[in-house]
């Protein structure tokens, strides 16, 4: 049948990884990248025909194959079953897409690391796990796809893993997205106990075939995969890991904690949207976390030194937005943004990271500076990204952030209240990416010149082991290179060029009908809500003023942002410092995000660890399972030393105690039956 | 007449008994068992049995007793000083000692009724065939017993061999 | 050949042999070994055996001596264990005294003598019978502990038994003199039936109460063991072995035939004092053993709960009871006995290896012998494919089946805490030596005939654990026609109410 | 001629013949090493017999390859031999891990080596022997025959000083409940008058064993303690730590775990049904709890062998959790991870025995950033504690998450809470075992390790290693392989197919009041949103 | 007339007695001794019961007994006389090497 080559899509990957894995510690670097790259492309290629393919017309609106059953008992089965739709094409899209532009990005990023062969298995890998999880047509296949995921993260967080931050923090993000799976599993086990099946068509078929069927258990299942998708997507309460996970090389920082994988919270929302309807508390809850995180995470961005964490803290409030648009009901916008974030946040982190190979590993923006002329293209590439996250018209960004505020602001309840959450954290985001913008390229020249570059280098990659090689290479780059700060090569431009067009244009997909589009996606993903129709009712309802309304206010909020940051950072650069010295204590709260880590550590981490050493392993394995074992040896020898004691050795005494017993046996003789 | 022999030679093994237990010096001890087994004789011949009457002079008070003065005399045992051994052997000795003869007597008296009486003398009052019948029930249906205390006696001759005999 | 002849022929061939080692004694060189009277015994022991054989191969129950014993498969079923345990004991004692002046002649004799004696309380059904093989038995044991005279601790242990035996004795005699005036006879089965018309119940109970004091002092059953660690530690190490075995056998059937044919009429009586003395007896043995250093004291420690045992036998119904306690004697002496035989190999005459620590490294220097040592250790716990394991599990299985059920947990229980000990001396087997075993170099190597007798024991260990079969159904055998014959003289008695099947399927 | 009746009785003895074999041969050289291989090679081709002529299509609860012929007549004891989708795959499992129990303990076994395999070959036959007995004094006979080989493995190559203490109290903690279940057995017998397993469970599920509960009570009691100190379930763990960190690597590998959850399954649920049953809550609490404690305690430990210990409890305990909820997928999870923990833990020991063999040290304060030095160790050891962790697609996954969709299905309300407790255990296991690989791979290199000239595993190693890698791969992937033939026995075991008829189906006729009490609380099971 | 109890009572007391002697005494001898003192006070029930079941096996089992006793006796002292040979007493106290 011809949707076998599905299975290619995830597995050539996979294939990737193998022969990298078990082998590229052998190979030449060209060799590792050759394999690597080509083991992205030809999904990509792939997914590119599937998508024209399921755009003909007339063709299916869903492709599945089923193949072997992975786990089979009597009233479960679960299969190997893979589903596309026009929500997965998305998902696909993204995935393969930027996927393999980072990869390319990476060939140039990771030229000097030792350990090169492992990067690109574990990127593969990763590939091979994300595609899984769009493409699974059941919870637990998901359920694969979200663990390997998670895996990949925690191997590539840890790549640098001399390094005990970088080490610590894969164990963090493992163990933080742990917590969400506990809520994930749960709510499969639920699903379960419920429906007797994780196949998605089996479970949403289900549900809609009892209209009268809401809240109650549906409900609980949805809260638990909200804890779930905030571990992924790394939303409140469980967002910590992800700025530690910049500890991880740039690329993957691009890759999987801001173009995919982080989004597979939302998908996995937007994927049992079903589910959601049918529990509007459900829904309430999301939307409520994501404002939250939004505006939270963006708050601390805007006083973050190091350039990757405010790219991660951005990332996280991004993020928000997507669940806010979700918890509004507006699954298409949600995902609408989630593509135009994949462009844009990549370019971003990629650009950082041009910015840090410039630099050779520097990342507090304190030290940086001026830059515009000495890498263009980087800076060029940049400011589009930076003027699409921020919302200006007509970038990617501006598009589908409205969307959300609009659809937030239409959606009943508290819909004004998030709607205002969204815009100011519209205001914030575009103020700290200006901020960065600002520091990064303009004003004054903070980094050290060439000369001695080395050792600070040096000194920047003493802490960072895995740098070591990189800093010897920039050696010899220094002897052709007119000084140390220098652009980086092609072939991390080029995929920055693409992505930098792609935050261009990548927004006009989806394009109101009140600014004269005809909003594609929305018709696009129309066949997967079909049940999403009552939000564009809202929309006839209301009319374009209102929509064009709110698109202006949102504008005028971005560029307030934008100004706040050209007085604050270029303008007049003290301000800022001023502003701080204000209000100190609030700064520092801010600036030391709020001490949620150092709140966890103490509330939970802690306490439980004290718990296990002294209440556990003292007290009650020590005292107790152990203790009584001994008492009970105790006791035996104890008796055994008073048995011993009656044998005195003297003759007399035996026969007095063999006297007592004649008589006890006297006794029990003749009056047995009486004493029995 | 059976009352007073009874009462007599009872009495008199009684006391020779707590003699035995009051004596210090071995000897003095032998002598009183001596006396004692005279006076069971007595009671032994007032119950008809003449032939252990004999028996109990010539072998229990004749020869074995004999054999214990004359083996005091051989080690010239002393007076026996009052070395405190055990407690245990009055702590829980005499309690059972006493609980012993309480039971016994306390079953005894209980039974006593069923038991009867006797008069003096023997069923048979010529001596002569109870010692036949003896005999008789000796060489006959308790032959086996008989003949096996010969291993018995060989076997305590062998064991005063292999015990007393000094090694050289 | 006559009826009585036939009846007592194992014990007339081993007189025999005594005798003639007691006439060859003196014609041997006062310096020459002594070894071939003791090939004598060796080969009177087999004789007695073949007998033994062939008194069953008859088939049919014999009342000789005009009903003061009776041979049937019960008798020969314990002729066998008391022969077998003398046969190892003499092979494994062959060549014990070689190199010291000492009376091996009559250390041989006595040995034969003692099983004479052991053999006739096994097969008699007379009070008077069984006093006098007691005695026999009992004043050869009393010498043969105190056999090493140069040892202060042989004529203690030697003293110790003598004084507190007879002393037993004596409460044993009372109670036949007891049992005597309750029923006017000393023979088991009209004793048996006087008790069905006793006017003088009280007086009864008495007497089995004095019995079994005296008995229980034999088989050192608690309260009554206390001599036991005192005696076997200061015993020579194959003495032991046999004393450990041999009269407990002899003293176990006479203790089966008292009660189960003797006292039928209150085993509801006696069923609670067995309970109260097997419970105690299996506690008592085994915590005592638990701290013991000296190996022979904790094999004695152990031999009390082994009697312990063998008493819950008794709280059974009589057919499963007789067989079960037939069948664990069987195992017990031979574990026990080649257990003994292995430690007299390592300690030799001189006591060279006495406590645990002496035995460290032993699965170092000597192996086999190590292995044997283990193994019959394993089976004195009770592991599974040894003859211990199913002789527990035969005894406690009749047990339950009784409806003791307490008694089978603290028995089991009990026998979770002898682990203890064995497990204590197997692993100093099994530790690296350290310089304290120097002296197991002086390890004489195994003689043949000891390697024989150790591997009859062994043999009979596994065999007994691995295959039970035949050996459960001639112990069932032998509680059949002790249990048959018992009815019969019912009968006799009484024959109106008389309904027994007087056949049983020995194949 | 037709091997199927015979071969379970090749399979048990044809190690103990090998023992018998080695321990006359000469001690020299690596004779030892290659008998006992070859041995053990033997046995685990002789096991993969069973699988492939094993009737998958036979119905659920009956034996097959039975050998059944009279041992000795009374007490009646029978010589039966069988095995069924429970036991089948047990014992391949034991026959898989012996090869590589000698694998890892080629070279750290210096002398005494014919003790050693020996006594190695003993156990295995001790195992064998009770995974395919049917009665149950044989059972009986095999189950504490493992006690001894064991036992002496411990008191003689235990690792520190005080092995012989923790042999000692392994030997009695496991003796002493073990001569309460013979009790039990022999009163079963004498109310029964059989001890064989099929005609007891027959008799069991007419009642008809004994009218007296409160004994049946009793007996039962017997039987599940003397389980569960061998598994060991919660509060009857003591022996546990101190005889793993004492015992060498290739006994640890079979020291819990499959021996008392297998007699659990095996006897407790086929006599005891109604007793298993109302004990059933209190299990599945300890089951719960012992996750959670075994998670939390490893979490604070040093040690790396007392970290496993605990880690080992928390996995057992996932096997309690399941099995006694008595639904289908609990009980085929359970099963599934009774042979992962066979698989993953084993893995583990044997890696962390490996290090040690390096190392000479089991204490995590001494290791660090071992991963740059040794990367083939540190790709093996992820990839097992993925496993241990469940991470999908590799073999402790399916087990775990059976197990849990089973708690979560068991009729009775209160499970969803120890469900959801036992859940987190999910967490902590992933805690530690990373916290492991950290402290061990991670970081800076530890000077206590540091100048260690410690080569990565050698060829052997990986032979050793190899198989389990491959082999957590496929029970991840392709499990209905194994659950084909455990699905019959779980089926048999577990209280119908009630338990996992879904809810939905019955949706349609859902009264609104009823949604909305359901709606009050959402953990109400779908059985009672039934009615 | 005398009731058979009283004979019996009286044996009693005297095998009482023995035991009691058994207790008290430091002598080995005299230990034996007290030991003998129990065996008449059972010869004396069996003589008792002889007479009262007019059975002359009761007395036969006497004759048993003091036959036993002569030969206990040789045993016995020719121990005792070992005992004095190592030890040099008779003291039963002293006899306690071998203890616990």
């Amino acid at each position: 049948m011809p949707s076998d080559y599905l299975w290619l899509i995830p597995l050539v990957p996979f294939a990737g990884f193998l022969i990298n894995g078990t082998m590229g510690r052998r190979f030449p670097r060209v060799l590792v990248s050759a394999v690597a790259l080509l083991c992205t492309a030809i999904p990509a290629i792939l997914v590119a025909w599937l998508w024209i393919r399921m755009r003909a017309p007339g063709a299916p609106e869903v492709l599945q194959i089923v193949s072997q059953p992975w786990i089979q008992i009597t009233g479960l089965t679960i299969n190997f079953a893979f589903t596309v739709d026009h929500l997965t094409l998305i998902m696909l899209g993204v995935v393969t897409g930027v996927g393999f532009l980072i990869h390319v990005y990476s060939v140039g990023y990771m030229a000097h690391e030792e350990g090169y062969w492992r990067f690109f298995a574990y990127l593969n890998l990763f590939m091979f796990f994300m595609l899984v999880l769009v493409l699974a047509e059941s919870f637990l296949l998901l359920f694969v796809g979200w663990e390997g995921v998670g895996l990949a993260s925690y191997l590539l967080i840890g790549f640098y893993f001399q390094k005990d931050s970088a080490a610590n923090a894969g164990k963090k993000a493992f163990i933080f997205n742990r917590v969400g799976d506990f809520g994930f599993l749960l709510a499969m086990f639920l699903l379960v106990r419920e429906f007797g099946s994780l196949d998605f068509s089996h479970v949403f078929n289900a549900i809609t075939v009892n209209p009268d069927w809401r809240g109650g258990v549906l409900t609980a299942i949805a809260l638990l995969l909200v804890l779930g998708a905030a571990g992924k997507s790394a939303q409140i309460p469980l967002y910590v890991w992800l700025p530690d996970a910049m500890e991880g090389p740039t690329p993957v920082s691009a890759l999987i904690h801001a173009a995919t994988m982080v989004t597979a919270g939302i998908y996995m929302v937007v994927r049992c949207h079903t589910l959601f309807d049918r529990s509007p508390y459900a829904l309430g809850v999301v939307a409520i976390i994501g404002a939250a995180t939004a505006i939270f995470a963006a708050s601390i961005g805007m006083v973050q030194h190091d350039i990757k964490r405010v790219l991660a803290y951005s990332t996280i409030s991004q993020l928000g937005y997507m669940f806010l648009a979700c918890g509004v009901g507006a699954y298409t916008a949600g995902i609408f943004h989630l593509l135009t974030h994949a462009f844009f946040k990549a370019l971003l982190f990629l650009g950082a990271g041009s910015v840090i190979h410039a630099l050779s590993g520097e990342q507090d923006m304190r030290k940086m500076g001026g830059l515009r002329k000495r890498i263009p293209i980087t800076f060029w590439t940049m400011t589009m990204g930076v003027v699409a996250i921020a919302g200006i018209p007509p970038w990617a960004g501006f598009f589908s952030k409205d969307e959300i505020l609009y659809q937030a602001f239409v959606s009943g309840g508290l819909g004004k209240f998030l709607w205002f959450v969204g815009l100011v954290t519209a205001g914030m985001t575009s103020f700290y990416m200006f901020r960065l913008w600002f520091k990064t390229f303009w004003g004054p020249e903070h980094f050290d010149e060439h000369d001695d570059l080395h050792d600070h280098g040096a000194a920047v990659h003493a802490h960072s082991g895995g740098h070591a090689v990189m800093v010897a290479d920039h050696d010899d780059e220094a002897a052709h290179h007119s000084h140390g700060v220098h652009e980086s090569p092609a072939i991390m431009t080029i995929p920055l060029a693409i992505l930098a067009l792609l935050s261009i244009i990548g927004g006009w997909v989806g394009v109101p009908a009140a600014l004269g589009g005809h909003n594609e996606i929305e018709h696009f993903l129309e066949p997967v809500f079909s049940t999403g129709v009552t939000t564009e009712a809202a929309t006839t309802a209301v009319g374009h003023g209102l929509e064009l309304g709110l698109a202006a206010v949102s504008v005028l909020v971005a560029l307030l942002g934008l100004y706040v940051a050209y007085v604050f950072y270029y303008k007049k650069p003290r301000t800022a410092a001023a502003l701080a010295a204000r209000a100190p204590a609030l700064y520092r709260l801010v600036e030391n995000k709020f001490y949620i880590d150092e709140i966890y550590s103490a509330v939970i981490i802690t306490p439980v660890l004290m718990f296990s050493r002294l209440i556990l392993g003292g007290l009650i394995d020590g005292g107790i399972v152990n203790g009584s074992g001994a008492a009970a040896g105790a006791a035996a020898s104890g008796l055994g030393a008073l048995v011993r004691k009656v044998q005195s050795g003297n003759i007399r005494s035996y026969a007095g105690w063999l006297a007592l017993g004649a008589a006890a046996v006297l006794v029990v003789m003749v009056f047995g039956r009486a004493i029995w | 007449m059976q009352l007073v022999l009874f009462i007599i030679f009872g009495g008199l093994a009684v006391a020779g008994a707590f003699n035995l237990l009051l004596q210090r010096h071995p000897i003095n001890s032998a002598l009183s068992l001596v006396v004692v087994m005279m006076s069971l004789a007595v009671l032994y011949w007032s119950l008809g049995a003449e032939f252990l009457a004999a028996a109990q002079v010539i072998v229990y008070s004749g020869a074995i007793m004999v054999f214990f003065v004359f083996v005091i005399m051989l080690l010239n045992a002393g007076e026996e000083e009052r070395t405190k051994g055990s407690r245990a052997a009055y702590l829980v000795g005499f309690p059972g000692a006493a609980a012993i003869f309480c039971l016994l007597s306390f079953v005894f008296l209980k039974e006593s009724h069923a038991l009867g009486s006797s008069s003096v003398g023997g069923y048979l009052n010529h001596i002569t065939s109870n010692i036949s019948e003896i005999s008789a029930l000796l060489f006959t249906k308790l032959l086996l017993p008989f003949e096996v205390t010969s291993v018995l006696i060989l076997v305590a001759i062998l064991g005063a061999v292999v015990l007393a005999r000094k090694e050289q | 050949m006559s009826t009585n002849i036939v009846a007592l022929l194992p014990e007339i061939i081993l007189t025999l042999t005594g005798v003639l080692i007691m006439l060859a004694e003196p014609c041997l060189k006062p310096a020459s070994s002594r070894k071939p009277l003791g090939w004598i015994a060796v080969a009177g022991t087999v004789g007695s055996l073949v007998a033994a054989w062939y008194q069953v191969s008859l088939g049919v129950t014999i009342h000789a001596f005009s009903n003061t014993i009776q041979v049937d498969a019960f008798s020969v079923l314990f002729h066998y264990v008391i022969g077998a345990i003398l046969l190892v004991t003499l092979l494994g004692s062959l060549d014990y005294f070689e190199g010291y002046a000492s009376h091996a002649g009559e250390y041989f004799a006595l040995l034969c003598f003692g099983c004479v004696g052991m053999m006739l309380m096994a097969s008699s059904v007379e009070l008077l019978m069984v006093f006098i093989g007691l005695e026999i038995s009992s004043i050869s044991s009393y010498i043969l502990c105190g056999f090493r005279k140069g040892q202060a601790t042989g004529t203690e242990s030697s003293i110790k038994y003598f004084l507190l035996g007879s002393f037993a004795t004596a409460f044993f005699l009372y109670g036949i003199a007891l049992a005597f005036g309750a029923t006017g006879s000393t023979n088991l089965y009209a004793i048996a039936h006087g008790l069905e018309i006793t006017t003088t119940p009280a007086l009864a109970f008495t007497a089995l109460a004095l019995i079994l004091i005296g008995l229980g002092f034999k088989v050192s059953a608690a309260p009554f063991h206390v001599w036991t660690p005192d005696v076997y530690q200061g015993a020579p190490a194959p003495v032991v072995g046999l004393m450990s075995t041999a009269p407990k056998a002899a003293t176990f059937a006479v203790l089966l035939r008292i009660t189960f044919t003797g006292f039928p009429t209150y085993q509801h009586r006696w069923t609670i004092l067995m309970w109260i003395l097997a419970a105690l007896s299996m506690t008592v043995g085994n915590l005592g053993a638990l701290g013991q250093r000296d190996v022979k004291r904790m094999l004695a420690y152990s031999s009390i709960a082994h009697a312990g045992y063998l008493l819950v036998a008794f709280t059974a119904f009589p057919f499963d009871g007789i067989a079960a306690a037939c069948f664990y004697t069987a195992t017990y002496a031979a574990m026990n006995v080649g257990a003994f035989a292995v430690i007299t190999q390592v300690a030799g005459y001189d006591e060279r290896a006495r406590t645990i620590d002496d035995f460290t490294g032993l699965g170092q220097k000597r192996p086999i012998l190590a292995a044997l040592l283990g193994f019959f250790l394993l089976s004195l716990i009770g592991i599974p494919f040894t003859g211990g394991f199913f002789g527990k599990f035969y005894v406690f299985s009749a047990a339950i089946h009784g409806g003791h059920v307490w008694l089978a947990v603290i028995g089991l229980l009990n026998s979770g805490v002898a682990c203890f000990y064995y497990l204590r001396l197997l692993a100093a087997i099994y530790t690296r030596p350290g310089a304290e075993a120097a002296r197991l170099d002086r390890l004489r190597p195994v003689s043949v005939p000891a390697a024989i007798g150790l591997a009859m024991a062994l043999i009979a260990t596994v065999f007994l654990g691995i295959l039970p079969d035949g050996a459960v159904r001639f112990a069932e055998y032998a509680s059949h026609s002790t249990l048959i014959e018992q009815a019969r003289q019912e009968c006799a008695a009484h024959p109106e109410d008389c309904h027994i099947q007087l056949q049983f399927d020995v194949h | 001629m037709n091997i199927d009746h015979t071969i379970l009785t090749v399979i048990t003895f044809v190690p103990l013949a090998g023992a018998v074999l080695l321990a006359l041969l000469p001690d020299r050289g690596r004779i030892m090493q290659w008998g006992a291989l070859a041995v053990t090679l033997v046995t685990f081709a002789l096991t993969l017999h069973l699988p492939f002529h094993y009737d998958y299509s036979a119905a659920s609860g009956s034996f097959q390859f039975e050998q059944n012929v009279s041992w000795i007549a009374s007490p009646a004891i029978r010589y039966h031999l069988g095995v069924d989708g429970l036991s089948m795959w047990l014992v391949v499992l034991t026959g898989f891990l012996a090869p590589l129990g000698v694998l890892v303990s080629w070279n750290v076994i210096a002398d005494r080596k014919r003790l050693f395999y020996t006594l190695f070959l003993l156990q295995q036959v001790a195992m064998l022997g009770i995974f395919v007995s049917l009665d149950l004094f044989l059972y009986y006979a095999f189950w504490e025959l493992s006690l001894v080989p064991m036992t002496l493995l411990i008191a003689t190559f235990g690792r520190t000083v005080n092995r012989r203490r923790a042999a000692i109290k392994y030997f009695l903690y496991t003796f002493i409940p073990s001569a309460i279940l013979l009790v039990g057995m022999l009163w079963v017998y004498s109310k029964t008058g059989t001890f064989q397993l099929p005609d007891l469970a027959q008799l069991a599920s007419t009642h008809s064993i004994s009218s007296d509960s409160a004994a049946l009570w009793l007996a039962s009691l017997a039987f599940l303690v003397a389980f569960a100190v061998k598994v060991p379930i919660f509060p009857l763990h003591g022996w546990l730590a101190d005889a793993i960190s004492e015992a060498p690597t290739a006994a640890v590998m079979v020291l819990a775990g499959k021996l008392g959850l297998y007699s659990i399954l095996r006897f407790s649920f086929s006599i005891f049904p109604e007793q298993s049953r109302h004990i059933a809550p209190l299990m599945i609490a300890l089951g719960a709890i012992g996750i959670v404690y075994g998670a939390l305690i490893a979490l604070v430990q040093k040690d790396l062998k007392q970290l496993a210990a605990y880690g080992t409890l928390g996995h057992v305990s996932v096997v309690i959790l399941g099995i006694f909820t008595f639904t289908i997928a609990g009980m085929d999870g359970g099963i599934y991870a009774t042979l992962n923990e066979g698989i993953g833990g084993g893995a583990l020991f044997m890696l962390l025995g490996i290090l040690y063999e390096r190392y000479g040290t089991y204490d995590m304060r001494d290791y660090g950033g071992l991963a740059a030095k040794l990367p083939w160790m540190v790709t093996f050891f992820v990839i097992t504690t993925l496993s241990v962790i469940g991470l999908p697609m590799l073999n402790g996954f399916v087990g775990e998450f059976l197990v849990l969709t089973g708690s979560m299905q068991s009729a009775i309300t209160h499970h969803t809470r120890w469900t959801v407790f036992a859940t987190t255990g999910v967490i902590l296991t992933a805690s530690y075992m990373l916290w492991m690989i950290q402290r061990v791979f991670y970081g800076e290199s530890n000077f206590n390790t540091a100048d260690v000239a410690a080569p990565d595993i050698d060829a052997r190693e990986h032979f050793a290693l190899w198989p389990m890698v491959a082999l957590m791969l496929a029970m991840g992937v392709a499990s209905p392989i194994w659950m084909r033939a455990i699905d019959t026995a779980g089926t048999a075991l577990a209280d119908g197919a009630t338990a996992t008829e879904p809810a939905a189906k019955a949706r349609t006729s859902i009264t609104p009041e009823v949604v909305s009490n359901s709606t009050s609380n959402f953990t109400m099971p779908a059985t009672e949103a039934r009615k | 007339m005398v009731p058979t109890s009283a004979y019996l009572i009286l044996a009693a007391v005297l095998f009482s007695i023995g035991v009691a002697a058994f207790l008290i005494k430091r002598n080995l001898i005299t230990i034996f001794m007290s030991i003998e003192l129990m065996l008449n006070a059972v010869n004396l029930t069996f003589v008792a019961f002889a007479h009262m079941w007019h059975q002359v096996s009761g007395q036969i089992f006497v004759f048993f007994v003091m036959v036993v006793a002569a030969a206990e006796a040789a045993v016995g002292l020719a121990i005792i006389i070992a005992i004095f040979r190592t030890r040099e007493t008779l003291n039963v106290d002293s006899v306690d090497l071998m203890k616990s």
